[in-house]
């Protein structure tokens, strides 16, 4: 049977080229592909966009790539943080560019990208400063704004379980940008926590379909999974 | 004045939140909501990360890193509880299939204009996250705020002077001094807390209607 | 705790008034609200409009709702079938309006209708006669026709488990378009063969959850289910 | 003239399909194409009612009526399966995420235009199913066909008479007579089962490339 299984985060993302988009799942921790992250900045390309819905934290991560000028543009819904310093130094210096879009907006624009949609009138956002320059529209006496997709060379998300057809299930609300970037980029990586035998995944219940996934690395059980405090019931009856 | 208190001012939004109600209350004081809703209401709180069925704030062992709010702060799952992807969590919203969502705001428009995302400052780093996506994203918006800023401004106008956040989407707007109705035919008093209407046309400069 | 159950079929209906529109769910037999479709013809509603995949086949179902003169339209991907007589009949004598739609864009309108997206632009359709008197637009180099949402009073649709918050999990190919509908329609009715206590739903499985939906009918297992022989690993595992 | 027959195109369609491809085949003639595909080839068959990894027909006790084909057909599910709704379905398909898309026609432009929902006859009862969005759902769409009609008209055209699917949205004819690419370029013969150049040019009254 072919296998995505990568034996590497350095190998999945071996073919990322200056310039390229790339998206990054997570919303906060929940679903942050840390070591795909990490690997990213090993990795050299440089001139990135980088699509997410942060900006970074801290000094680690995508704050280290930012500090590390490989990326040229963010489009994201909320860079500003308590501790997006990184960030927040070099978009006042000029040395970084933002597409600020609505959560909502970005997720459906990722969506569209996937599911081969052109464009899309969305409410949100209409009115304010964030349209400005957008085509707009009154449908059936609502107004809405025209969006349109955002499509990716990379995707770098996070799930909790895959096997190696690509099958991804993922965990809590660290599901969250995960599923649509998955289908949004040309290169799909996903880290997951485990890798399991194809057919133990229950098919009612796979979130992402390995048609959407490229790469599949095992990162091994995070911290608070490793300690056994969160076991989930199924694993349990599989024990 | 007579002003409630940030608890008792959510615990006036809460009894106003229908029974079975689905919810989402916004980072910040509108989380205060959450801790008046008494259980045999069975209201549903949505967070936008992705989840209905949200339950109160993890303490110590149960806080797990994949199970946060929009705030980012480790919450837990109720019985009966769903996740969902944020497409589809924004499309619920989007759609109008939560009931209630309540927000702050650093101004509110007579006309339910909501401005509670930037504040215009030139050297401010604009973000916006869900403001947006929430201020359409409810059959009822709500606005939870003081109706006065420290400097004794009415943060209830006529017209946002700051920067839009969604364009004639509250319907009510709670404050310490008074309860009030915005939308197309301007701004009611639904209640006061003890000011006088001419006293709340005096401290708003708006035209008020009792 | 509130509970969505309703004690019939008939008490679920009720509401539905003359000229609603109604969407039902199903693809072929899978999934289809056998129960609700027939209590919808006791129920009496007319003049309604029936957002589904198919026009009916053979004498009962949707096909005698058909007969009974209670639909002035059909909005759906593919009327005609070996069976389809009372629609075609219909459809010949011009007593029926049909809306034709092809199947990508008719669940993709759905969809939008339970977002809140006020129309997209998709490239199904383009340069076909489906598309005649329709905005069209080129974006990207790709040309796209503008579809706009199918909101609907009621969807009539048909899952495998419940419980009393309306959460419903489907079984197989016969999920299809209930997922979409219970998103698009002021009142969801669901069918199910069970209902089973809350929490006993794995909250990664849930399908669509209870926001979606307004009254579950407990309808019993069906007969390849009632049978045994289909008995799934989780219910093993539980029995 | 030397025809292939139906199950040897399929054979024929079915090693030009990739290693590792995710595909779907169209109702009718195209099914075949399934019972050619090589297990270690690893190919994914999609069903546009909503699953990934289907496997054969169903026989006997292994008829499931809830797990059935694009064409009604009970089926099975292989190991690494996964199920979804139609809009996933279809957005699956309207992305350009499956590889190779196998459709019947009863004509092809030499553009690459597809007719093959509708005849047009006036009395006919209109049905599109899902024709129009696998006409545009794959990274390559195939047709399978005879190059001509029982009467002797060839079905790959200059131009469609028949209402279109979708324009210039097929890559590749497979027929029994001979494989042609087709799209901005004209068409092109890629193989011949037996005719010459000049016979496919007469049979098809068009001035084919080589």
């Amino acid at each position: 049977m072919l296998s995505k299984i990568s034996p590497s985060v350095s190998d999945a993302l071996a073919g990322i080229a200056d310039g390229a988009t790339i998206m990054i799942g997570g919303f906060g921790l929940a679903g942050q592909p840390v070591e795909l992250i990490d690997a990213l900045l090993e990795q050299g390309a440089t001139d990135l966009t980088v699509v997410s819905n942060n900006a970074g934290n801290g000094d680690h991560g995508l704050a280290a790539l930012l500090a590390a000028g490989r990326v040229r543009k963010v489009i994201c819904s909320f860079p500003r943080q308590s501790d997006s310093h990184v960030f927040d130094g070099l978009y006042r210096a000029g040395k970084i560019e933002l597409e600020l879009v609505p959560q909502g907006n970005l997720a459906e624009r990722i969506r569209a990208a996937g599911a081969g949609i052109g464009g899309f009138f969305t409410p949100t956002g209409f009115g304010t400063t964030l349209a400005e320059g957008k085509e707009t529209r009154t449908i059936d006496g609502r107004d809405y704004v025209l969006e349109h997709p955002i499509h990716a060379d990379y995707a770098l998300i996070s799930a909790y379980r895959a096997d190696q057809l690509g099958n991804l299930t993922y965990r809590k609300t660290s599901r969250n940008f995960g599923p649509v970037m998955a289908s949004a980029a040309r290169v799909t990586v996903a880290q997951v926590d485990r890798i399991v035998p194809v057919g133990s995944l229950d098919p009612e219940s796979i979130i992402t379909p390995g048609i959407f996934v490229t790469h599949v690395v095992e990162t091994g059980d995070r911290p608070w999974i490793a300690s056994g405090q969160f076991e989930t019931e199924a694993e349990e009856a599989e024990a | 004045m007579t002003r409630l208190s940030r608890p008792d001012l959510a615990k006036r939004i809460a009894a106003d939140i229908p029974v079975g109600a689905y919810v989402n209350l916004g980072i910040g004081a509108p989380t205060l909501v959450a801790d008046y809703l008494p259980e045999d209401r069975n209201i549903t709180l949505h967070t936008e990360n992705g989840m209905l069925g949200m339950g109160p704030a993890a303490e110590g062992d149960q806080i797990d890193p994949d199970l946060i709010n929009a705030g980012k702060i480790p919450v837990t799952e109720l019985p009966g509880a769903a996740y969902f992807h944020h497409a589809d969590s924004f499309g619920m919203m989007r759609g109008g299939h939560l009931d209630v969502c309540v927000l702050g705001a650093f101004q509110v428009s007579v006309k339910g204009d909501l401005a509670n995302w930037n504040t215009g400052a030139p050297d401010a780093i604009p973000a916006v996250g869900g403001a947006m996506d929430l201020a359409i994203g409810a059959k009822s918006v709500w606005v939870m705020m003081d109706l006065l800023t420290k400097q004794g401004e009415s943060k209830l106008v006529e017209q946002c002077s700051y920067p839009l956040t969604g364009v004639g989407c509250v319907s009510r707007v709670y404050t310490d001094l008074a309860v009030f109705e915005v939308g197309a035919e301007g701004a009611t008093v639904l209640e006061s807390f003890g000011e006088s209407m001419d006293e709340l046309r005096r401290l708003t400069g708006i035209d008020l209607k009792g």
